[in-house]
């Protein structure tokens, strides 16, 4: 087989290998298991580099594996998976490197880079996936990977949120298997072909298409936290921050969301989504979610729960802009995708280090951190400032697009002012955070203080993150219009799909 | 009219199996019920007779009335109720199951009543009548019980076995009877000889005339039981090797002459022409042997001392480490 | 080796035989007869693969007359998982019982059983198929009584009072048969079924003797307590056997013996009872206190799903709808066999180190004994029917296979099921990644988990990934 | 009028029904086992009644061979049945 | 070479704030002014960049207007610059203020560079959201005035972010030289109104600027109240088409809204007791002017240039004035020569007010001349209202007492800010104008002695109202809506999910195995239910 | 003729087996019945014996009968014996 197509594979193993490497290993061997998660996720970048120049230069890249009549695994390398798999690569390494600091001394820490790396590879898979049967398995697989990491403290605050966690996504879960397989019946095996596959087929009957939509929107939509179903983010917080970071922040969400993009563009192609009317309630849905999210993020006094319901809110803003049909408005959509998880990576990057260094949870105990730890609060305020949409940071470009988009598809009057207030919102959530970080002075001492050892405020593992990530949002957001930028790979990725 | 008077004897012999049956399955006093059972054997034996089936007829007498019942008797004083009164059943469900009882009789006669007569009703006899003298043996029965169906057999020679084995895995041999009076070691002294000439004979008989490898074996097994409850208790002394190989030697055989005879000719158990009344006969003798003495260890009722290699220790200690 | 189907009757029926005489060596002999049957049943799937179904005639007699020993694909694959799952419970058990009198006790007994599952699968003699199932059903209770303890006991007199019953109504079914066709050759009787009375009667015998040995829903009560509490191996192989059996009995009679005078209201009957032994075995298991009761439930519940494949297979059109449910059927079955059997075996490793197997006190289990929670998960994994388990697979198809043949009704009940097998599955391992130090200060790699570990990979990873073969398998490889 | 085979086949599956409705009714073990045996004895009953082809023709070999085996395994079924109540027993009393 | 300059205007004082956030002096925050200084006068007017990779695409460029506005802010961003690298009090000695500041003047040059629409959003954002940093002093009510501020920025840039999408929607490009031709819709105009609109305080919008410039520290009022609010008003002039003909009922609101302001801003200044308070109000006012000329401009489009050149003069030298007031105010408290800087502050005032002779008057008779004496009316009234507060602020002045002893310390105080000051007192006085055209003018000079006279007879009154009502502190409708404490609709307690725990019950107590009664009559009953149903539904086919 | 006698002797046999069966349904206590039973039945058998080996022509069957007819008398009256001494020891354990 030529040697391109085996791509996807190997960037698979990539981070399966290391990941049942690392299981076998003993607890004590850190350096062994530290240098297998780093060679994985160097090589996986290397890859996925690769990757992105094949693709860059139509090369096919597919993998069909048969596993019954009917039931292929078909790993494909197109645009909006090349997109999803250099985000998660590249915050995986960083998480990586994030969680061994952050790990510093506690128990179980082969289980938990194991499961780790499972859980990266599942997320690959579910990026690559060129089918939805393959879709759904590595879907689900997310689901099995991402269970022990949120579990992992073993608390049983820790378990029961993980439970809640599961029986959501499961249940999801079914209902997306129940979906696919119905649609799979009537429309033979469904391949993500640009454009949709379903438009060509003309005789199907459009209300099955719609109750299908739907099944499918609602086993995405518990990932991908819209509105009834987003139960479980908020709970699944007690997880430790690495964990949330990746996770919530990148894997599983964006799983959902991605879904979504995927079920739209490429297996209903958005004009047919649009002419079945699919699109409004998706739409419909995907406000009230970002609307909910931010109201309901205004109440929250735990920093992790507030960042959950905000990521609850953001990641509709990629439904938002699948919902409207017009490239512009894809190309906001898609790129919120890298935006929102470079931003919200490090606003969990910095929450984990106020929780790990200063033992800081709540809002209201985060008087005057700005001093004790002007780095961390550097990376947060510029990732809140991103959240909010302010221009130089990455947020903003997403936003003017999703806008764009809006005006230009004539459905204006309603995302704009849902655009404003979750604006608006979000400002009325961050900002309190950022001011009272800098400006207010600190009042009380803080909960668990770790004492400071050598120059910088915390152990360089914890700190550089946070940082890096926040450089990395400025970046994007300072060279949106650069040639390999997310925004012009989202513009590559639209252009496709018209 | 004498098939008038026949079908007058056949209703008689029907109505009283089925009262039998009925109250043999209604007694709630358990010596009463036992009673009862072999009774019915006897009856039952008497209606295969009726039916002419001469061979089934012997096997219920010595195996249906004699060995279940003997069984069932020693186990009384095993199952004494440990004086708790079952839970009544409510009426309610002893009704239902009358009724739903009577339903599937209705449903299962009317059905063999449709069909019985429309089936020619050879069946497969006529088959078997004719391939008989190429099967070794006249006796119809033997030749489909070793020939024809002989791996039925054999696995009914392995569900015995299993039954032995279960039970000398589950407790170690009852204590033995005191030695009985005069009267009985005397006619012990005449009977068990006989016992096991007839036993013989019937093993020999079997190849042109009803009898066969089962009834022997049963007959061998009565004989046992008797020594055993005339208090020659057998434990201590008994060769214990000698005993594996007689439990094993049935089945050891009839596999072995089936895999020779499956590398000789093209199919398992099929007997080369000349040679298939011997080795019926090998193998007849093997499986009395065998169901005699499964029979026996049965009736008395688990495993010699000395059975298994470590201390014989049949307390439930040892297993505490490994309860369920 | 032409006729290796006798010898995979005959090897362990001498092997058992070998373990009464020579007692001291019994688990070495054992264990020789385990892999000489996998080799046997490996070179025999492979034939039926070549050169289609084999047929034996025993004693070298006509098909009516004597007894044919048949095998085709369905019962060759049942035959290879078989063969799988005992070698790797016969190693476990060499490892768990270390006490010799149990050894001496348990292998002539295990021996048998196997004759028996060899037998019952490859006969193809409704009478013979009788003598195999008392068989099965003696030597099962044999075993399960072997833990000697009351809860055992009562639970084998159960089994055994229930499952005589049963092979009773089956042999008064075989007899109305016999009276109605004159032939006791399944494939005679193929030909000549006709839906008359009697027929139906007898079938219906044939069957209710059936669902009380395969332990369908309303008749499931014996099954909790005899796999709870028989030693770990044996109620490996109860569940995910000498139960599944019966069932493939019962399948082969329904869709390949008396398909012609079947009606869809009797198999959705039988649908109907799986749907509820999905719920009712799910939500028991759910409520379980014990590991090894809730894994007996669970049984309970799989075998639902088997039994809901009737209405959908009989209702498609023949032809490759048909195949294709009839190929998810029999993975559904192989998978089920391996994870049940990886999870007993893995039960019983956390009940002879912690002494118990309450679920509530398993806290510090995944510290303690990391493989043995590593293989529950995976058996779980492919007990619920999560990607990487053929049993997803076989949940895809059934779902495809309910939608093509217009049932829906089958759809939410498959829903629930899986949703509840998670909640009793992750509430196990939930405790298990919990906090606590029940099971004490046990890292090893233990013997006896690499069997079970081999099976949970079987279930979840190979037949996940392989089982592309099942379905070209089934094709051409039926007789029927 | 009926034949005589009718009669005995109507009078096995009577057994039958008889031990199948004492077996579910009985909770003790050995009561059971009775009405089991009954119950079996009614199938035989019915099996012997098809292979009887009238007074003078020689009655079908194969249900015979078949019954044979039949009682064996009864008889095996219940020394096993026996045996599970004697251990059991021997259980209760410690 | 000139696009190079171009592109180091917004771009050093960038790297500036990073610099200074590690190592603070005087050098890190004058040498981006200086340069922004020297490129205004060097660079040739139209000289276009463009980065396609910067942002999404940027294009700057440097017009007339922006050379103008570049030219005086970069002064003003200056000498506030020297005077806060030369203070030494707590909240400005700090390497936030500094690198906010910076980033502040970022802001500010981006947008005066910015030659498309995204460009300016980012500048206006940026500068808006910084000032917040300068307002903020650890007190609590200046605390509440930065929250206050920041309020209102946020709301504006959204306003302006809409308005921006709507724009760009239609009209296709954002550059702003393509925007002239294409007609603005009206919810786009009255976004933008309300967007610039609180950057220069419309009435209504205004009570924001008041409550921060007063609990600010001087030298952030000097920049806000300068450079920052002046950008509202290019934002205007950019923005708004003043050619086209439908937005002349948008002049005509205008114009009353500024009218109203000024109006609204005289009677409030007259009222504050601080002098600070005093200036913000003074800037309400002539905020309100310009809005109102602005209004004029688009009221009558054929002589709309002019006007807004006029107008564009006019603001230079308010921003002046007004900037140089606040830092005299600054070092009025800091230094012992009190008296000199006094006189210094009355100097400007009066050019303020449009003394003959001085900048203001000059940018007075150029507005007339503009708008034909339509508007004089107005003019006369603001020149009245003008002295009216200056005076007002010149007696409150007065009256302030010397700050606490540590900030005064005129050695610390240095040479350089006082000597800048002095510098740019004579720069404010003529501003944009270059002497020779100033021309001398009675109608003003009467104007102002008729003001003068009006002080002297309000000062007699003013004993009496001494306890003034509450809303006239600074900030005034803003008490008014303190009272409603704006309660976050969804606060309720309960944080569970919404799916507790019914889906996986605990442990409930399933009694152990049923088995330990043998019965089999209930499951026998079962079991026959079941064979009867088999058997029914077997037959259904035969006898249906 | 000789089937005449055959018939008559059987029906004697039947005589003696009727009055042993109600000897044993009407009598009292153990003891009695025991007596009843054994004496009558062995006596009816000999008689149903003898009409049978009349019937039946052949030595060797007539000696197989007469065989039958022996082992029965021994089982009979041995199981008697040992019935009544179980009993007699149970009374006296029971007083």
């Amino acid at each position: 087989m030529e040697l391109f197509s085996l791509l996807p594979l190997f960037i698979l193993l990539s981070s399966l290998l290391p990941g049942l490497a690392i299981f076998m290993l003993k607890e004590e061997s850190h350096g062994l298991r530290t240098g297998l998660n780093l060679f994985g996720a160097i090589a996986k970048l290397l890859l996925v580099g690769l990757l992105i120049w094949g693709v860059f230069h139509e090369k096919l890249l597919e993998l069909r594996w048969s596993l019954g009549p009917g039931l292929e695994l078909v790993l494909h390398a197109d645009a909006l998976s090349v997109l999803f798999v250099t985000l998660s690569t590249v915050l995986w390494l960083v998480t990586t490197i994030y969680a061994i600091g952050y790990l510093e001394n506690t128990p179980h820490r082969s289980r938990f880079f194991g499961f780790f790396s499972l859980c990266v590879t599942a997320t690959v898979g579910l990026a690559l996936a060129g089918n939805l049967f393959t879709f759904v398995i590595f879907y689900e697989l997310l689901t099995l990977a991402t269970y022990p990491l949120v579990a992992h403290k073993g608390s049983p605050m820790a378990v029961r949120g993980a439970r809640i966690y599961l029986a959501y996504t499961l249940a999801g879960g079914v209902l997306l298997l129940i979906g696919a397989v119905w649609l799979q019946t009537i429309a033979g095996p469904i391949d993500f072909v640009q454009g949709g596959i379903l438009s060509g087929m003309q005789e199907l009957d459009p209300w099955q298409l719609r109750w299908i939509f739907l099944l499918l929107i609602i086993g995405l939509g518990v990932k991908a936290a819209l509105v009834p179903l987003h139960g479980w983010l908020p709970q699944a917080m007690v997880a430790p921050a690495p964990v949330s970071a990746l996770l919530h922040a990148v894997a599983v969400v964006k799983a959902g969301a991605f879904g979504i993009v995927r079920v739209v563009y490429d297996v209903y192609g958005v004009e047919f989504a649009g002419s079945l009317g699919l699109l409004a309630f998706l739409g419909a849905a995907a406000s009230i979610t970002i609307v909910y999210g931010s109201v309901k993020a205004l109440s929250q006094d735990n920093l992790k729960r507030r960042l959950a319901y905000s990521t609850v809110s953001q990641v509709s803003y990629i439904a938002l802009g699948t919902a409207i049909v017009g490239p512009l408005a894809t190309i906001g959509g898609v790129v919120h995708l890298v935006h929102q998880g470079v931003m919200k990576i490090t606003l969990f990057f910095a929450a984990g280090n106020y929780a790990e260094t200063l033992g800081v949870h709540r809002v209201s105990e985060m008087d005057g951190i700005g001093r004790r730890m002007p780095g961390t609060t550097l990376a947060f305020t510029i990732a809140a400032l991103g959240m909010i949409g302010i221009p130089p940071v990455a947020g903003f470009v997403s936003k003017w697009y999703i806008g764009l988009g809006a005006m230009e598809a004539g459905a204006g009057w309603w995302v704009i002012p849902v655009l404003l207030t979750s604006s608006l919102l979000n400002a009325a959530y961050f900002l309190p955070i950022v001011y009272r970080a800098w400006f207010k002075p600190m009042t009380q001492a803080w909960p668990e203080e770790q004492p400071i050892q050598g120059r910088w405020e915390m152990p360089a593992a914890l700190l550089w993150p946070p940082l890096v990530t926040a450089s990395l949002a400025l970046l994007i957001g300072v060279f949106a219009a650069a040639p390999y930028s997310p925004l012009e790979w989202a513009t590559l990725i639209a252009s496709r799909e018209y | 009219m004498i098939d008038l008077l026949w079908l007058m004897v056949d209703a008689l012999l029907v109505t009283l199996l089925l009262i039998l049956g009925w109250i043999t399955c209604a007694s709630t006093d358990i010596k009463r019920g036992i009673t009862l059972f072999t009774a019915f054997g006897l009856l039952l034996a008497l209606i295969w007779a009726r039916l002419r089936a001469p061979d089934l007829a012997l096997a219920e007498a010595v195996i249906g009335a004699g060995i279940s019942g003997a069984l069932l008797l020693r186990a009384i004083n095993d199952h004494k109720p440990l004086g708790s009164s079952t839970p009544q059943r409510s009426a309610w469900m002893t009704w239902s199951i009358n009724l739903m009882a009577l339903a599937l009789f209705c449903v299962m006669s009317w059905s063999m009543w449709l069909t019985l007569d429309q089936v020619d009703s050879t069946r497969l006899s006529q088959l078997v009548l004719s391939q008989l003298d190429d099967s070794g043996v006249s006796n119809p029965v033997t030749a489909v019980l070793l020939n024809f169906r002989a791996y039925d057999t054999l696995l009914e020679l392995a569900v015995v076995l299993t039954a032995v084995l279960a039970i000398l895995a589950l407790s170690p041999m009852r204590s033995a009877f005191q030695p009985a009076g005069v009267l009985l070691t005397g006619m012990l002294r005449w009977l068990v000889p006989v016992l096991i000439v007839s036993a013989g004979y019937l093993l020999w008989v079997g190849a042109h005339a009803p009898g066969g490898a089962f009834q022997a074996g049963a007959m061998l097994a009565a004989a046992m039981i008797l020594l055993h409850q005339g208090g020659y208790h057998s434990g201590s002394g008994l060769n214990l090797m000698l005993l594996r190989v007689l439990l094993v030697i049935g089945i050891a055989l009839f596999v072995g002459i089936g895999l020779v005879m499956m590398l000789l000719n093209q199919s398992f158990l099929d007997y080369s022409p000349g040679w298939a009344g011997l080795l019926i006969l090998v193998i007849e003798t093997a499986a009395t042997v065998s169901i005699a003495a499964a029979l026996t260890l049965a009736f008395v009722g688990g495993r010699p001392d000395g059975w298994e290699p470590v201390t014989d220790s049949s307390n439930p200690s040892n297993s505490a480490e490994f309860n369920s | 080796m032409n006729n290796l189907i006798v010898w995979v009757i005959g090897i362990p029926l001498l092997a058992s035989l070998l373990t009464i005489i020579w007692p001291r060596r019994a688990n070495v002999i054992a264990l020789l007869t385990a892999l000489a049957c996998l080799l046997a049943s490996i070179l025999l799937t492979y034939q039926v693969h070549a050169g289609g179904p084999i047929t034996h005639a025993l004693g070298g007699w006509a098909s009516g007359l004597g007894i044919a020993l048949r095998i085709d694909a369905f019962s060759a694959l049942l035959l290879l998982m078989a063969m799988l799952v005992v070698s790797a419970a016969s190693f476990y058990a060499n490892a768990y019982f270390a006490d010799p009198l149990k050894q001496v006790r348990f292998w002539p007994l295990w021996l048998m059983l196997i004759v028996a599952i060899n037998s019952l699968l490859l006969s193809g003699d409704l009478f013979n198929l009788y003598v195999t199932l008392e068989l099965l059903g003696l030597s099962a209770v044999a075993l399960t009584a072997l833990s000697d303890n009351r809860a055992a006991l009562q639970a084998a007199i159960r089994y055994l009072s229930i499952g005589l019953l049963g092979s009773l109504v089956f042999l008064a079914g075989v007899a109305f048969i016999y009276a109605g066709y004159g032939t006791l050759d399944l494939l005679q009787l193929a030909e000549l079924a006709r839906p008359d009375a009697l027929t139906l009667v007898a079938l219906a015998l044939l069957s209710a003797g059936l669902l009380i040995k395969a332990a369908l829903f309303p008749m499931h009560f014996w099954l909790p307590a005899a796999h709870a509490s028989a030693p770990a191996p044996v109620s490996a192989a109860l569940s995910a056997l000498v139960v599944k059996v019966s069932v493939y009995i019962l399948v082969r009679l329904w869709l390949d013996v008396f398909d012609p005078a079947l009606s869809p209201a009797a198999t959705l009957l039988l649908g109907i009872l799986g749907g509820m032994a999905v719920i009712w075995g799910s939500w028991q298991a759910l409520l379980a206190q014990r590991l090894k009761l809730m894994a007996a439930y669970s049984t309970v519940a799989q075998l639902g799903y088997l039994f809901l494949f009737l209405p959908v297979i009989v209702a498609l059109p023949a032809g490759e709808l048909r195949d294709n449910a009839f190929g998810a059927l029999l993975l559904l079955a192989l998978t089920h066999g391996f994870a049940k059997s990886a999870l007993f075996l893995g039960a019983g490793v956390i009940q002879q180190q912690a002494g118990h197997d309450r679920i509530a006190d398993l806290g510090g289990t995944a510290r303690a004994l990391p493989l043995t929670t590593f293989i529950i998960a995976l058996a779980g994994i492919a007990l619920v029917g999560l990607p990487p388990s053929g049993t997803f697979l076989a949940k895809w198809q059934l779902i495809a296979s309910s939608i093509h043949s217009q049932q829906w009704w089958w759809i939410p009940v498959i829903a629930a099921g899986t949703l509840l097998a998670t909640a009793y599955l992750f509430r196990v391992l939930g405790h298990a990644f919990g906090p606590g130090d029940s099971v004490g200060k046990v890292v090893n790699w233990g013997r006896e988990e690499i069997p079970a570990l081999t099976l949970a990979l079987f279930a979840s990873v190979i037949l996940g990934l392989g089982s592309a073969g099942i379905w070209d398998l089934i094709v051409d490889g039926r007789i029927y | 009028m009926i034949s005589q085979q009718l009669l005995y086949a109507i009078a096995g599956i009577g057994l039958f029904t008889i031990g199948l409705r004492a077996t579910l009714l009985h909770q003790q073990l050995l009561p059971r086992l009775l009405s089991l045996n009954v119950c079996g004895a009614g199938v035989f009953l019915t099996f012997i009644a098809i292979a009887y082809q009238g007074p003078d023709a020689v009655a079908d070999p194969v249900p015979h061979a078949l019954v044979l085996t039949g009682i064996v395994v009864a008889v095996s079924a219940l020394a096993m049945a026996v045996a599970l109540g004697r251990r059991l027993r021997m259980l209760d009393d410690e | 070479m000139h696009e190079l300059l171009l592109i180091s205007i917004p771009a050093l004082p960038l790297i500036m704030a990073m610099v200074s956030l590690f190592k603070r002096s005087w050098l890190t925050i004058t040498m981006a002014p200086v340069v922004a200084l020297v490129s205004a006068l060097s660079i040739s007017v139209d000289t276009t960049v463009a980065i396609p990779w910067l942002l999404l695409g940027v294009h700057w460029h440097l017009d007339a207007t922006g050379q103008l506005f570049l030219l005086f802010s970069a002064l003003i961003w200056l000498v506030a610059g020297w005077y806060a690298s030369a203070e030494r009090s707590k909240p400005i000695d700090t390497p936030l203020y500094h690198c906010l500041f910076l980033t502040a003047m970022t802001g500010n040059f981006l947008l005066i560079v910015a030659a498309d629409m995204l460009s300016f959003y980012l500048g206006f954002a940026m500068m808006g959201l910084s000032a917040y940093g300068l307002i903020v002093k650890p007190s609590q009510q200046a605390r509440r005035a930065a929250r206050v501020y920041l309020g209102f920025t946020l709301v504006g840039e959204l306003a302006l972010f809409s308005a921006l999408l709507l724009i760009v929607s239609n009209t296709g490009s954002v550059l702003f030289d393509e925007l002239a031709a294409v007609h603005v819709s009206d919810l786009a105009m009255a976004l933008l109104v309300l967007g610039f609109g609180i950057k220069l305080a419309l009435p209504g919008l205004h009570f924001w600027l008041p409550l921060s410039y007063s609990t600010a520290p001087l030298i952030s009022a000097a920049v806000l109240s300068g450079p920052m609010m002046k950008a509202g008003l290019l934002g205007w002039i950019r923005f708004v088409p003043t050619g086209s003909e439908n937005l002349v009922d948008w002049g005509q609101l205008l114009l009353v809204l500024g009218s109203i302001g000024l109006l609204l801003g005289t009677l409030l200044a007259l009222l504050q007791t601080r002098a600070s308070a005093v200036l913000a109000y003074s800037s309400v006012a002539k905020m309100g002017i310009m809005s109102a000329l602005f209004g004029f401009a688009l009221a009558n489009p054929a002589h709309a240039q002019a006007v807004i050149a006029a107008l564009l003069l006019f603001a230079m030298h308010h921003l002046l004035v007004k900037s140089t007031l606040f830092l005299g105010l600054h070092s009025y408290r800091q230094t012992r020569a009190r008296k000199a800087v006094f006189v210094g502050l009355a100097i400007l005032a009066l050019s303020l007010l449009g003394l003959p002779l001085s900048g203001g008057s000059a940018a007075k008779l150029q507005l007339a001349a503009a708008t034909q004496d339509e508007l004089s009316l107005l003019l006369s009234l603001s020149a009245v209202a003008t002295t009216l507060m200056m005076l007002h602020f010149l007696q409150r002045v007065r009256q302030t007492k010397p700050a606490a002893a540590d900030e005064t310390d005129a050695s610390i105080m240095g040479t350089r800010p006082w000597a800048a000051w002095w510098l740019l007192l004579p720069i404010a006085w003529w501003a944009p104008f270059a002497p020779a055209s100033i021309a001398f003018d009675a109608k003003s000079l009467l104007l102002i002695a008729g003001g003068i006279l009006l002080f002297l007879v309000i000062r007699r009154y003013q004993t009496q109202l001494r306890r003034l009502p509450v809303y006239c502190r600074p900030g005034d409708l803003f008490h008014l809506l303190a009272r409603i404490r704006l309660r976050s609709p969804l606060r309720y307690k309960s944080n569970q999910a919404l799916l507790p725990d019914l889906l996986l019950p605990e442990q409930q107590s399933a009694n152990d195995a049923k088995s330990s009664q043998l019965s089999l009559t209930t499951p026998g009953v079962w079991w026959f239910v079941v064979t009867a149903l088999l058997i029914a539904a077997l037959f259904i086919p035969i006898y249906l | 003729m000789i089937d005449l006698v055959a018939i008559l002797l059987i029906f004697v046999g039947l005589f003696f087996f009727l009055s042993g069966s109600i000897g044993l349904l009407r009598l009292p206590d153990l003891f009695t019945r025991l007596h009843a039973l054994a004496k009558a039945d062995n006596v009816g058998l000999a008689c149903v014996a003898v009409g049978v080996v009349l019937l039946e022509a052949s030595l060797l069957a007539s000696l197989k009968i007469l065989l039958i007819w022996l082992l029965i008398m021994a089982a009979s009256s041995v199981s008697s014996h040992l019935i009544a001494r179980d009993a007699l020891r149970r009374e006296q354990a029971d007083d």
